[in-house]
């Protein structure tokens, strides 16, 4: 292979049809209200470990129906339950947490 | 008394026996099974217990109070109460007196144990005396207090509202089978007694009975097939009885000396854990108790259905279960037995398995610990009063006023206590947090720790290992300010009604403490269901599949409970309290930081201030 | 004999305005340019938020309006002021002298082949809010494909859009993508649905319902972005480009159909009329109300009232209620002028 | 694809073209990579269609180039424009035709910025006439080269000694076309059928009996991209570009490309071998590459040019299954040869595309 200096670049494109969603799929069933997350940002907002790992529960849905890994995401949560609290449509945050923690492979 | 069968048998009792058998054995294994199921260190303090003076007492009384007496029982209904209690201590009198005859009058027959039970039998009046009529006379007085609660028991089922229960447990079958050969034991008794009291002689009951019986029935072939049907209703008992909730009969006996040695939960399905949930009487006080019983939906959620559905192993309930309870510990509170359903529950959600684990080494290390903080207090909000910042606020006032130097660690985020993860049984993570919020907190080298949080606090005091740290609620801490008069309080002109939190009250025994405060600055009402039975807010982090339009039933049920005419507004000290209660109630919520804020002034100028 | 009015268009807003006039005691003469009455709505199939079918508040107003004189298939040709009114001629001949006029004549759907980059007409599966409207009705249209896989709905298409030349929101539309996800959802549960936005406008009674019921049982996904250009592939489907700004990556999709959902521009027979009748025209394009708090009925003119989409757009409620207000307007006016 | 809704669309982008009388100027760049294009427009517009194009060797850079660069502001590239301008007056024409896509770009666009800020336009005069003592008339008309030979397309298609159909099957040639951005993404309506569907390049293959290939990613960029080229670091973006469009083509079976600017013609043929070097991946047929032409060398081969004199050879993805196809006739020893018959020695080879 010719060094030409450069290389081509993955395209950072996400596509959408393609993406594999089993894992949010399969959280969806076990915790339903993974689907009515509306982006507001409160969870990531109050996040007690957003300063830690960057922690953001809408990141983290919305990473997973993208095909993004959320792994690092997740690793800071203490499971404090502040989004829980503060989550407007009222999703159960902790419940959906440990689920994706159970299901994720 | 004389021996009226010669050879001291008769096939009727056959049926006993053999249940007797079955059931002794089948305990005994049980015990081995259990005490080899314990971890060793459990084990040893078990068997030191049971030679320890002090605990053979308490042991002792406690079997008494609880199995026979069933004083809790008493305290929470004096029907309940009577109902259990006859039946248990009746039938144990039975039991004892029964020996006593045998011992008394035919001492050469003790070694047969079926002797005691069916002495009327085996007896026949030769000439009656003093003593023999005074045991029948017990004999029959005792089986009348079991008869009434047998009624009694009969008529719960029908009504248990004037017993204090509104719901019981739904009974499955065995336990079915087990309650109606149970019923039908002494009714059995009294009328295979009384058939044979114009040979065995009776008292108040059974003499009666008799002439009235032979009024009609002028022969004695009635007299066999009693015995036999009470021999078996008895077998039928003690083979159901492993099977039903009568095994909480022996079981108790069992839980109560391995609880009195200091033995914990750490297993939900082995050793201690399995005894209490063979101690489960099943008698279904929880559910009333249980904050989720507002909504029937949640009732087979309850304790009582969690040691069934564990005793069934029915895997996708117990975890159901498990997974729904808020963790408030009133369940626990009331429970006459003392079932830790809280605790079980932390120890069947430890059991899930996660494929993915969280890594706090994101988490930055604080710098090593420096001097400048000694004399300090350090305070610790907690991610929930952080939510509710009056709470904070107000606690740092109260600091300036009083002079207190003090550094605020979690003001701009920190790190969780980790209960939380505790909660949701992830043990290992929650240690994991605990490590690392120790290190933050040495940190600041300080002799206090002042925390806002019960949910904290309680996790503070039990789980960090904090040398030269006192770990105090702010509840204490203002307490001790106002005490050494470095605070300066005024009355309020409102009423306040206080509720306990769980963590606080039920978790940490703390009921005094906030009242003597509060009541310092104002005047307080009590609710109905409060101390020990409080009921939660509802938005305990102790239920992880509660939704959140599910809670809100259970926070307007605990708040209709503080609606006292007399109180103007809810005191409270628990910031996730507070939170859950401000959302839903028609009059002002405050946690007590804010009372004691408004309602003092320092006494000390700056320079006094340490 | 009773006094005429005359109302320029015969959709919600002049039908509604006409049944209250004639409750009034007067004589309305409705004047539609098309073969029908009803306008927008009469071509729609359900009305949000509770799915009522338009066909029938159509059919009702239509019946209670029959004592009404209608003219069909007709324009206004003039108006020109007289002492006490206006003599408004028609292109079907008639000529009719009146104190009263309202101008009731709506919205133009944006042609959304003017969004090139979206290829309507030029590709084979893009359609418009309209055509799947039509379509509900039962109007067949080769562009849907028997059972679509992949669906997704273009919110603010001519809208809010300086190279559409229209800055405004047209209002209804996020509302109408939501309540046509479903019913797609309704009619091909088995289609994935993805519902382009840039902001998410749901202001009115019950749309928070329905935005979280498409969520929630329909398991529609709202991406926060707008369509930047849409391609053909080689098996004739659609590639669809955007930038999924929450996660700030670029998002490629292959769909098999794409709705538009094309916004409300202003009608150029009401430019013509305003022209005619010297009525002030708004920045926005649409006609311009007296005020826009107190009298959005009323226009510049004496006599000349405004009632729905023409001054702006307007929800299929808000029309109506205008309608009624703006024929207490005239009520008022001519019983003063008497 | 609904082709009338492209027609209709196409009708409303069109531009008024005079016929004849042109002052022609050169790209800068294009020269170098594809020399013969510019002297062949000249030879074709002059010799087989009869037309005054006129330039003259005074022209300069437009200075476009180095506006995209981010290296001269547009005063700058202004100025030069005003003296190519003059220029064009001195010589007495007032239709304006560059043969560079960004060439014709830098100068609508000025034209429209003199147009909106006309104080601006006198600001550039006077620095022209400090500069050089010049003065300039605005063009009349301006268009782009491809604009001509679109304008011509019927005109060659009748002197056409090949048509842009497959010899062996009869089946019109499937070929993509690629417009420069800055043609008419800049300002649609300058361009020949808009800045969605341009007409110009398929105009002149369907004129010429080829068959016009729309693909999804037929608008994004060749992947030159100015600026991100000249910084080697970002050659790789560069490159992933036109990795994204030969991507996106490759279901359609496409047998050549019609490019209107020297950049994306350049890119597009010379990243071909990149991509295959670094992917092993190629887009044509048996290992070929897809052959990437520019209008002047297309409209050539059909009016009978000998391919070697088009400068077929200077591409780097070989053009011969495109001629063979087509069925041109070339002596394939001749690739190599100079213009005095000398032998300039074959290249190099690359190590996955096939050159012949």
């Amino acid at each position: 292979m010719t060094d030409f200096g450069f290389k081509l670049s993955k395209s950072s494109a996400v596509e959408l049809d393609k993406v594999d969603t089993t894992l949010f799929e399969r959280l969806c069933e076990a915790s339903p209200d993974a689907r009515i997350c509306m982006n507001c940002g409160s969870c990531g907002a109050t996040c007690t470990a957003g300063p830690y790992s960057g922690m953001s529960l809408r990141k983290v849905l919305l990473g997973l129906q993208r095909g993004q890994d959320v792994r690092p995401l997740l690793s800071g949560c203490m499971l404090c339950g502040k989004c829980t609290m503060v989550c407007p449509r009222g999703i159960n945050t902790r419940n959906l947490i440990l689920n994706l923690c159970r299901i994720y492979d | 008394m004389i021996d009226r069968v010669a050879s001291g048998f008769h096939p009727f009792v056959i049926p006993f026996v053999a249940g007797m058998v079955f059931v002794l054995g089948y305990c005994f294994i049980g015990i081995f099974r259990i005490l080899l199921q314990l971890p060793a260190e459990d084990r040893k303090r078990f068997f030191i217990s049971l030679v320890t003076p002090k605990t053979i007492l308490k042991n002792i009384r406690d079997i008494f109070c609880d199995c026979l007496f069933h004083v809790k029982l008493w305290k929470r209904n004096r029907l309940l109460g009577y109902m259990h209690s006859s039946i248990a201590f009746g039938w144990f009198m039975l039991i004892v007196l029964g020996h006593i005859e045998v011992i008394l009058f035919l001492p050469h027959r003790i070694r047969l144990f079926y002797y005691p039970i069916f002495f009327n039998f085996f007896v026949a009046e030769a000439d009656s005396t003093i003593q023999g009529s005074l045991l029948f006379f017990l004999m029959d007085f005792f089986l009348l207090i079991i008869l009434s609660g047998i009624a009694l028991a009969m008529y719960k089922r029908i009504r248990s509202r004037i017993f204090g229960m509104r719901r019981t447990a739904r009974p499955s079958l065995m336990n079915r089978i087990g309650l109606y050969s149970l019923w039908a034991i002494f009714p059995l008794r009294l009328l295979a007694e009384s058939f044979t009291a114009h040979i065995s002689g009776g008292s108040f009951l059974t003499i009666p009975a008799n002439w009235v019986f032979r009024q009609f029935l002028g022969n004695d072939l009635n007299l066999l097939p009693t015995w036999w049907a009470y021999s078996i209703v008895l077998d039928v008992f003690m083979v159901v009885l492993p099977f039903s909730r009568y095994m909480h009969i022996p079981a108790e006996m069992m839980l109560i000396p391995l609880r009195n040695a200091g033995i914990r939960v750490r297993n939900a399905r082995k050793g201690f854990a399995k005894v209490q949930v063979l101690s489960c009487p099943n008698c279904g006080v929880c559910i009333d108790a249980c904050p989720m019983s507002v909504d029937k939906a949640n009732i087979k959620d309850c304790t009582v259905y969690l040691t069934r559905q564990l005793r069934r192993k029915n895997e996708r309930r117990i975890e159901e279960i498990s997974d729904k309870c808020l963790l408030c510990g009133k369940c626990e509170a009331v429970c006459q037995v003392g079932v830790e359903g809280p605790a079980l529950r932390i120890q069947l959600r430890s059991e899930r398995k996660y494929a993915l684990s969280p890594d706090y080494s994101c988490i930055p290390d604080p710098p090593p610990a420096e001097s400048a903080g000694e004399g300090k207090v350090l305070y610790y909000a907690g991610c929930m009063s952080r939510l509710v910042p009056s709470v904070g606020r107000s606690v740092e006032s109260v600091f300036r006023k009083a002079g207190i130097a003090y550094e605020w660690i979690d003001r701009d985020g920190g790190v969780c206590c980790g209960r939380p993860m505790y909660l949701a049984g992830r043990l290992e993570e929650a240690e994991a947090i605990v490590r690392k919020n120790e290190a933050q907190i040495l940190g600041y080298g300080v002799g206090t720790l002042v925390v806002s949080c019960p949910i904290c606090y309680k996790m503070f005091k039990e789980k960090y290992d904090l040398p030269g740290i006192r770990i105090v609620h702010y509840i204490d801490y203002m307490q001790e300010l106002l005490d050494a008069g470095r605070l300066k309080a005024s009355r309020s002109d409102l009423c306040y009604v206080y509720h306990d939190p769980c963590e606080l009250g039920r978790g940490m025994g703390i009921y005094e403490e906030p009242r003597r405060l509060l009541g310092r600055i104002a005047a307080i009402t009590e609710s109905p269901k409060n101390r020990n039975e409080s009921i939660c807010c509802g938005g305990s982090l102790g239920s992880l599949t509660l939704s959140f339009a599910k809670r809100e039933k259970m926070t307007r049920a605990a708040l209709e409970n503080l609606y006292d005419g007399k109180a103007d507004a809810i005191a409270t000290a628990c910031p996730l309290c507070l939170a859950t209660f401000s959302r839903y109630a028609d009059r002002p919520v405050r946690d007590i930081a804010e009372i004691v804020d408004a309602q003092t002034v320092g006494t000390i100028t700056k320079t006094e201030a340490i | 004999m009773k006094e005429n009015v005359v109302i320029i268009g015969g959709g919600i807003a002049g039908m509604e305005a006409a049944r209250q006039l004639l409750l009034l005691g007067y004589h309305p003469i409705v004047v539609e340019q098309k073969d029908r009455l009803g306008g927008h709505v009469g071509q729609w199939h359900r009305l949000f938020p509770d799915m009522a079918s338009a066909q029938d508040l159509i059919r009702g107003l239509g019946e209670e309006i029959s004592d009404a004189n209608i003219f069909l298939e007709t324009k206004v040709n003039s108006i020109n002021r007289l002492r006490d009114g206006y003599q408004v001629m028609l292109s079907n001949g008639v000529n009719v002298a009146c104190r009263s006029l309202l101008v009731a004549s709506g919205f133009q759907l944006f042609d959304a082949a003017r969004k090139e980059e979206y290829g309507y007409g030029v590709y084979d599966h893009v359609i418009t809010n309209s055509d799947l409207e039509a379509w509900f009705n039962g109007k067949p249209d080769v562009r849907i494909p028997e059972v679509p896989e992949n669906v997704g709905f273009v919110h603010c298409v001519g809208s809010r859009d300086l190279k559409a030349g229209n800055l405004e929101c047209s209002k209804v539309c996020c509302m109408t993508a939501v309540k046509q996800a479903i019913e797609i959802k309704e009619k091909f549960p088995s289609a994935r649905v993805w519902c382009f936005y840039m902001d998410l406008r749901l202001f009115g009674k019950k749309y928070e319902d329905f935005y979280l019921g498409a969520q929630q049982e329909y398991g529609i996904q709202f991406v926060r972005g707008r369509v930047s250009e849409v391609g053909e592939t080689a098996d004739g489907r659609l590639q669809v480009k955007a930038e999924d700004t929450l996660t700030g990556k670029p998002l490629r999709v292959r769909l098999d159909l794409l709705v538009l959902m094309a916004g409300m521009a202003c009608n150029p027979e009401m430019t013509r009329l305003a022209r005619m009748a010297r009525l002030d025209i708004d920045s926005d394009g649409f006609l311009k109300s007296l005020d826009n708090i107190r009298s959005i009925n009323a226009s510049n003119r004496p006599g000349i009232f405004f009632a729905g989409a023409c001054t702006g757009p307007k929800t299929v409620p808000e029309t109506l209620a205008e309608a009624r207000a703006a024929a207490l307007d005239i009520h008022r006016y001519l019983q003063k002028g008497l | 694809m609904i082709y009338e809704g492209k027609q209709k669309i196409w009708k409303d982008y069109q531009k008024e073209i005079p016929d004849d009388h042109w002052y022609y100027v050169r790209s800068c760049i294009r020269q170098n990579f594809f020399p013969a294009s510019e002297r062949k427009f000249t030879d074709i517009t002059r010799n087989d269609l009869g037309k005054d194009v006129y330039e003259t060797p005074y022209h300069t850079t437009c200075g476009g180039i180095a506006y995209h660069c981010d290296a001269i502001p547009q005063e700058t590239a202004m100025t030069i424009v005003a003296r190519q301008f003059a220029l064009m007056t001195e010589s007495g024409y007032e239709n304006y035709v560059p043969s560079c896509v960004t060439s014709f770009g830098n100068y609508v666009e000025i034209l429209e910025t003199w147009r909106e800020f006309p104080e601006l336009e006198t600001r550039i005069r006077e620095q022209l006439w400090k500069a050089c003592r010049r003065e300039f008339n605005k063009p009349k008309y301006l268009a782009h080269t491809s604009d001509l030979i679109y304008h011509w397309r019927n005109e060659i298609a009748e002197k056409a000694r090949y048509r842009l159909i497959d010899k062996e099957t009869g089946e019109p040639v499937r070929m993509a076309e690629h417009i420069g951005c800055h043609y008419a993404k800049m300002f649609p309506s300058k361009g020949i059928g808009g800045a969605e569907y341009p007409y110009v390049l398929a105009g002149m293959i369907e004129s010429w009996g080829g068959q016009v290939v729309d693909y999804p990613e037929r608008r994004h960029c060749c992947g030159y991209g100015f600026r991100q080229y000249h910084m080697k670091a970002n050659r790789g973006y560069c490159v992933s570009n036109t990795h994204k469009k030969f991507e996106s083509m490759e279901p359609y079976g496409i047998q050549a490309i019609l490019t209107n600017c020297p950049g994306c013609c350049y890119f597009m043929d010379r990243w071909q071998y990149v991509i295959s070097e670094q992917t092993g991946k190629t887009y044509g047929k048996d290992g070929f590459g897809i052959p990437v032409f520019t209008y002047e060398e297309l409209a050539g081969l059909v009016l009978g040019y000998d391919p070697w004199d088009l400068g077929l050879q200077l591409h780097q993805v070989a053009v011969e299954p495109f001629l063979d196809r087509i069925g041109v006739e070339y002596d394939p020893k001749a690739k190599y040869l100079g213009l005095n018959k000398e032998d300039l020695l074959k290249p190099e080879l690359p190590t996955n595309l096939k050159c012949f």
